[in-house]
């Protein structure tokens, strides 16, 4: 007799804790209008990223065209998987003495893990990380990028 | 009259005989690419053999070539879901080796970090669970609470989930101006959403059924197997190396070390929960009071390590992991070795599943909460 | 002919008596049986593809999402694009796989669905086979469809598959019993077999109001293991996808795989269809003894209005129980069938018979 | 009990065993023979009870290949490194002691994996990770032009 009861209080109890789980989800779904979906493609103008978010390496250039790279070739050191290759020139400068310049900052989006490293060491500040993340290209060569951009020079009191 | 024979022996056959199934590579239920092949009769489990390396990738290897600082972005990658320890560890275990200490600021910062990271990744081995036990709902409140973690953590770290944010000596970034407030009203939120969880799963009675008794792991054997994190304590090992080693800010807290002794399923479930208790008591201990200082300290530009071997544990979301370094007096080590609690944590599923039925095995798989990469490294 | 919504009965009769009149009895039967079957594929595939839409719809919004979205307003045609690509799809079969019967599976399932339509009354008069021994049809159809899953699992030569079709195999069977027992004792109370004479029988008051106790035990259990019977979560250990990968349908794909998702669905509709049929009154609008006005209006709804509301609730209760629940093991899914529901059935038979012969009920 | 009071003990129960104070742990290095009674030793015995193997490294050193083994006893909480060499570092070869904690037999696999060390009387002494026939990538004299790009 005894068991026969708690068979029929396990029933209930067992409905009990059923009909509780129903209520949550119940909860929600009389509620539709609380959707938690950011329907990503349509807000594309308004989605603003947080300024630290770490997309890609960019060398800002101000309005004539300057950047502060002065091609020390730190960043290509601190890299842990080489997706930053410095090209640098050398020129000799009206004073007469050689001076080495950055020639082509070469940066492999597709190699890099974007671990800031870079931006960290850079003595100029000259690269930072940039918000944008779409990134899918059709040809991976296109992942290769040039930071400065062609006929850019370095900008006057960026100390070398 | 011969083809007659062959038809009984395969009739034979079919009646007594045990077959293998292969769980994964790709499968829905190994989250990731864990290959377990398993022997079964009928729907009973006989044995399961796991079978690892589909994605090893040599971090351990790659390590011995790129200096300290580097290392740091390779252990992201390791157990993503609590990336954030897996580079406190190399912190500190580079700060032990250098004999710095770093500022208090940096040791509350690393510790609430520590702790978000942990309820993201148990809220996430939430869902996942959920969904393995088929309540495909789950998941997606799971997911809806960890998303807002994930922003707190873009907003200060810069990425969602590999953050990279601890350097040797201190911190990449301070913290954003909105960290603690945000941290606060997350709280806040997360607090009337967890008994959510309890409702919706822990209380209900099929999950009851489907996990109490299930999964047995003695005291003795999860020590035997070094099952540590969550997994161990349900069965009564003790081994939080926040009380036992505590490292960071964990000696100003006070928080207890969830233990349990029922050693099934559940029980793993329920310490999972009440450690995401914890660790909500924890960041409101600390939220508050974060001290004034540096992020970080001023480090060399080239670290070089002393000659010596340097040991550090830390405890992450699934259980102790540790950083080994032999050094030779290089800016990169000689031989640098990651225990992963995947890694131990996995090979006692077969003392678990056996002579379960394969919905179990399943389970007990997700109490267990691999992560794939921790464990092929 | 004037087209009355509220009683389909002189729109069939005068469709018959024209085809009779014009052409030979033998040919104007072939046609109406082809109207008839043609209108049953249309609604059936029409329907199916609504259900699969709704359902996407309210699972997204049980965990908080949208939905589909993008093809045409609110996702509407996203289902026909679904169905469209399943036709599309290459027809793959594993090598090793027996060619026949692995072709035969789908069309069983699904004819096994069709067959069970045919009994259900829509409306007054829209019911294109009207036994007398109606509940017992459909229940002795209804479990043909297990074969098709039997076969479809065997056949494809698939340890997955195998392990799926084995397990409906043993929760089909036995839940068989629980929703003949639970439609049975409506038939006690209901005294006939007939599915018009059932819902005649309710025209004042709907039996799981007028059969109190017994009829709402009997409607819960009928919810129960009608959800068993269709393989829908919480037992939908069949397809369980987290430790089978796909159950009996993983090695079928394109339109194979589109028949048995139909078929579910069907299912699904015939399970909520028979629920509001026989517990809910069918196509009978909801009265109130004698409150004449609230009588009045509710009689002013279409009977098919009323059936399908009543048809869409059931679903969306039985969709809740998916999409709250976990999965239930395979050992489980018999516990509850053998220990639970079938005592809980037997003792209810009884009730229902005292409460017949004592005529407590309204 | 601290690590002063271990070295005690040790060196009492281990006389020809050097033991070192490190950085952070006691290390205790033995020679492989005596490697297996050893570790059966520092299980059974009361006052040690090392029964928690939480890390099991295998290291290629310049002259010798080592196996490192992370010692703790749940019950005094006491952590100690036993070390072990082998000089041969063409097919090194160290007693198992998976018999003594049941993870030393993964462990030793993936060790056996990446760096070909053998362990005598290992039950199933298989390739962990990489595919049969690969090399052992944790040596030092291990090359692969393909994989590995030296910078």
């Amino acid at each position: 007799m005894k068991s026969f009861i708690e068979y029929i209080v396990s029933i209930f109890k067992g409905v009990w804790t059923l009909l509780i789980g129903m209520k949550v989800t119940g909860k929600y779904v009389f509620t539709p209008w609380k959707h938690v979906t950011h329907s990503y493609p349509e807000n594309r103008d308004t989605l603003v990223m947080f300024e630290r978010f770490r997309g890609e390496v960019i060398m800002p250039h101000d309005a004539n065209n300057e950047h502060k790279c002065t091609g020390c070739g730190i960043c290509e050191l601190n890299c842990p998987n080489g997706s930053i290759e410095i090209i640098s020139k050398s020129i000799v400068t009206p004073e007469g003495k050689k001076k080495r310049l950055i020639d082509q900052h070469i940066y492999h989006l597709g190699m890099c893990t974007l671990c800031n490293l870079c931006v960290k060491a850079c003595p100029t500040g000259a690269i930072v990380m940039g918000q944008n993340f779409e990134h899918a290209v059709w040809d991976r060569a296109k992942l290769t990028k040039v930071l400065n951009q062609p006929g850019s020079k370095i900008s006057e009191g960026v100390k070398e | 009259m011969s083809e007659i024979k062959e038809v009984i022996v395969k009739t034979d056959r079919l009646a007594t005989d045990k077959y293998q199934v292969n769980m994964g590579p790709q499968h829905p239920s190994t989250h990731g690419v864990l290959r377990l092949l398993v022997t079964l009769e009928g729907e009973k489990v006989l044995n399961v053999q796991p079978h690892t390396g589909y994605i090893h990738s040599g971090i351990e290897k790659m390590c011995e070539a790129i200096s300290y600082p580097q290392i740091i972005h390779l252990t992201d990658r390791m157990d993503y879901l609590s990336a954030h320890m897996s580079n406190e560890a190399v912190s500190l275990c580079v700060e032990n080796a250098l004999q710095i200490e770093v500022p208090d600021r940096v040791k509350y910062i690393r510790t609430i970090m520590d702790e978000l990271t942990r309820l993201a990744s148990h809220q996430l081995w939430w869902c996942v669970y959920g969904m393995d036990l088929g309540a495909l709902t789950t998941f997606f409140y799971g997911l809806r609470d960890r998303e807002l973690i994930l922003d707190i953590f873009e907003e200060t770290c810069g990425a969602r989930m590999t953050v990279s944010y601890n350097t040797p000596g201190g911190l990449m970034f301070d913290i954003h101006p909105n960290f603690q407030k945000r941290v606060k009203d997350y709280i806040k939120y997360f607090k009337t959403k967890l008994p959510e969880y309890d409702q919706l799963l822990s209380g209900n009675v099929i999950m009851r059924e489907r996990t109490e008794g299930i999964g047995y792991l003695t005291l003795e054997e999860a020590i035997d197997f070094g099952v540590t994190g969550p997994s161990g304590r349900a069965s009564g090992f003790s081994n939080d190396v926040r009380k036992h080693q505590p490292y960071s800010a964990y000696p100003f807290v006070k928080f207890n070390e969830i233990l349990d002794h029922r050693c099934d399923s559940l029980a793993r479930y329920e310490v999972r929960i009440k450690e995401m208790w914890e660790s909500i008591s924890i960041i409101e201990q600390l939220i508050d009071n974060i001290p004034e200082g540096d992020y970080a300290l001023k480090m060399k530009g080239v670290l070089k390590l002393p000659e010596g071997e340097f040991y550090q544990r830390v405890e992450t979301a699934r259980g102790e992991f540790g950083v080994f370094i032999v050094s030779d007096g290089k800016k990169n080590p000689y031989r640098l070795k990651f225990r992963s609690p995947g890694f131990s944590n996995l090979f006692a599923l077969n003392k678990m599943a056996k002579g379960h039925k394969i919905a179990d095995l399943v389970a007990i798989m997700s109490t267990l909460d691999l992560i794939i990469p921790d464990i092929d490294r | 002919m004037a087209f009355n919504i509220y009683d389909f009965t002189t729109l069939t009769h005068n469709i018959h008596v024209g085809l009779a009149e014009s052409f030979s009895p033998v040919l104007a039967t072939t046609i109406e049986w082809v109207i008839v079957g043609v209108v049953y594929l249309l609604f059936v595939a029409l329907f199916g593809l609504f259900l699969v839409y709704a359902e996407r719809k309210v699972c997204a919004a049980f965990q908080q999402r949208l939905g589909p979205t993008r093809v045409g307003p609110w996702g509407l045609l996203q289902t026909i694009a679904d169905f469209i690509k399943l036709l599309m799809k290459e027809l793959i079969m594993p090598r090793k796989a027996d060619w026949f019967l692995y072709n035969l599976a789908p069309f069983i399932v699904i004819i096994a669905s069709f067959l069970a339509i045919a009994v259900l009354p829509f409306a007054p008069g829209l019911q294109s086979l009207d036994f007398d021994i109606g509940v017992f049809y459909l229940t002795a159809v209804s479990s043909v469809g297990v074969i098709g899953i039997l076969l479809a699992g065997w056949s494809s030569n698939n340890k997955y598959s195998l392990i799926g079709a084995m397990r409906s195999g043993a929760q089909i069977l036995s839940y068989e019993l629980s929703v003949s027992l639970s439609l049975l004792t409506m038939v006690v109370f209901a005294g006939t077999m007939q599915f018009s004479a059932i819902v005649e029988g309710q025209r004042d008051a709907w039996f799981i109001f007028s059969g109190h106790i017994p009829a709402i035990i009997a409607f819960v259990v009928f919810l129960i293991a009608g959800t068993a019977e269709t393989n829908r979560g919480p037992f939908d250990l069949a397809e369980a996808e987290s430790e089978l990968v796909a159950g009996f349908h993983t090695e079928y794909s394109g339109i194979k795989f589109a028949m048995f998702f139909l078929a579910e669905y069907i299912n699904l509709f015939i399970v909520s269809a028979v629920a509001a049929t026989v517990f809910l009154g069918g196509w009978m609008p909801l009265h109130f003894g004698n409150f004449e006005s609230f009588n009045h209006v509710m009689d002013f709804i279409p009977p098919v209005m009323w059936f399908f509301m009543k048809v869409l609730t059931v679903i969306f209760i039985i969709m809740w129980f998916k999409w709250t629940f976990p999965r239930l093991r395979v050992d489980q899914i018999l516990t509850l069938e053998w220990k639970y529901l079938l005592p809980i059935n037997l003792v209810n038979i009884l009730l229902m018979a005292l409460v017949v012969l004592t005529k407590f009920h309204f | 009990m601290t690590n002063d009071e271990l070295i005690l003990v040790l060196t009492e129960k281990f006389p020809d065993a050097t033991i070192a104070k490190g950085n952070q742990y006691v290390e205790m290095t033995v020679t492989a023979e005596s490697l297996h009674e050893t570790a059966q030793l520092l299980k059974e015995t009361e006052t040690f009870s090392f029964d928690y193997l939480f890390c099991l490294t295998g290291v290629d050193y310049p002259e010798n290949m080592g196996i490192i083994y992370h010692l703790e006893s749940v019950k005094h909480r006491h952590v100690l490194v036993l070390k072990v060499r082998t000089a041969d570092r063409v097919n090194p070869a160290i007693d198992t002691v998976s018999d003594v904690w049941i993870t030393a037999k993964y462990h030793e696999r993936e060790a056996y994996d990446l760096l070909g060390i053998h362990f005598n009387n290992h039950t199933d002494l298989r390739r962990l990770f990489l595919e049969d026939g690969w090399g052992f990538p944790l040596r030092k004299d291990y090359v692969d032009e393909v994989r590995i790009v030296e910078r």
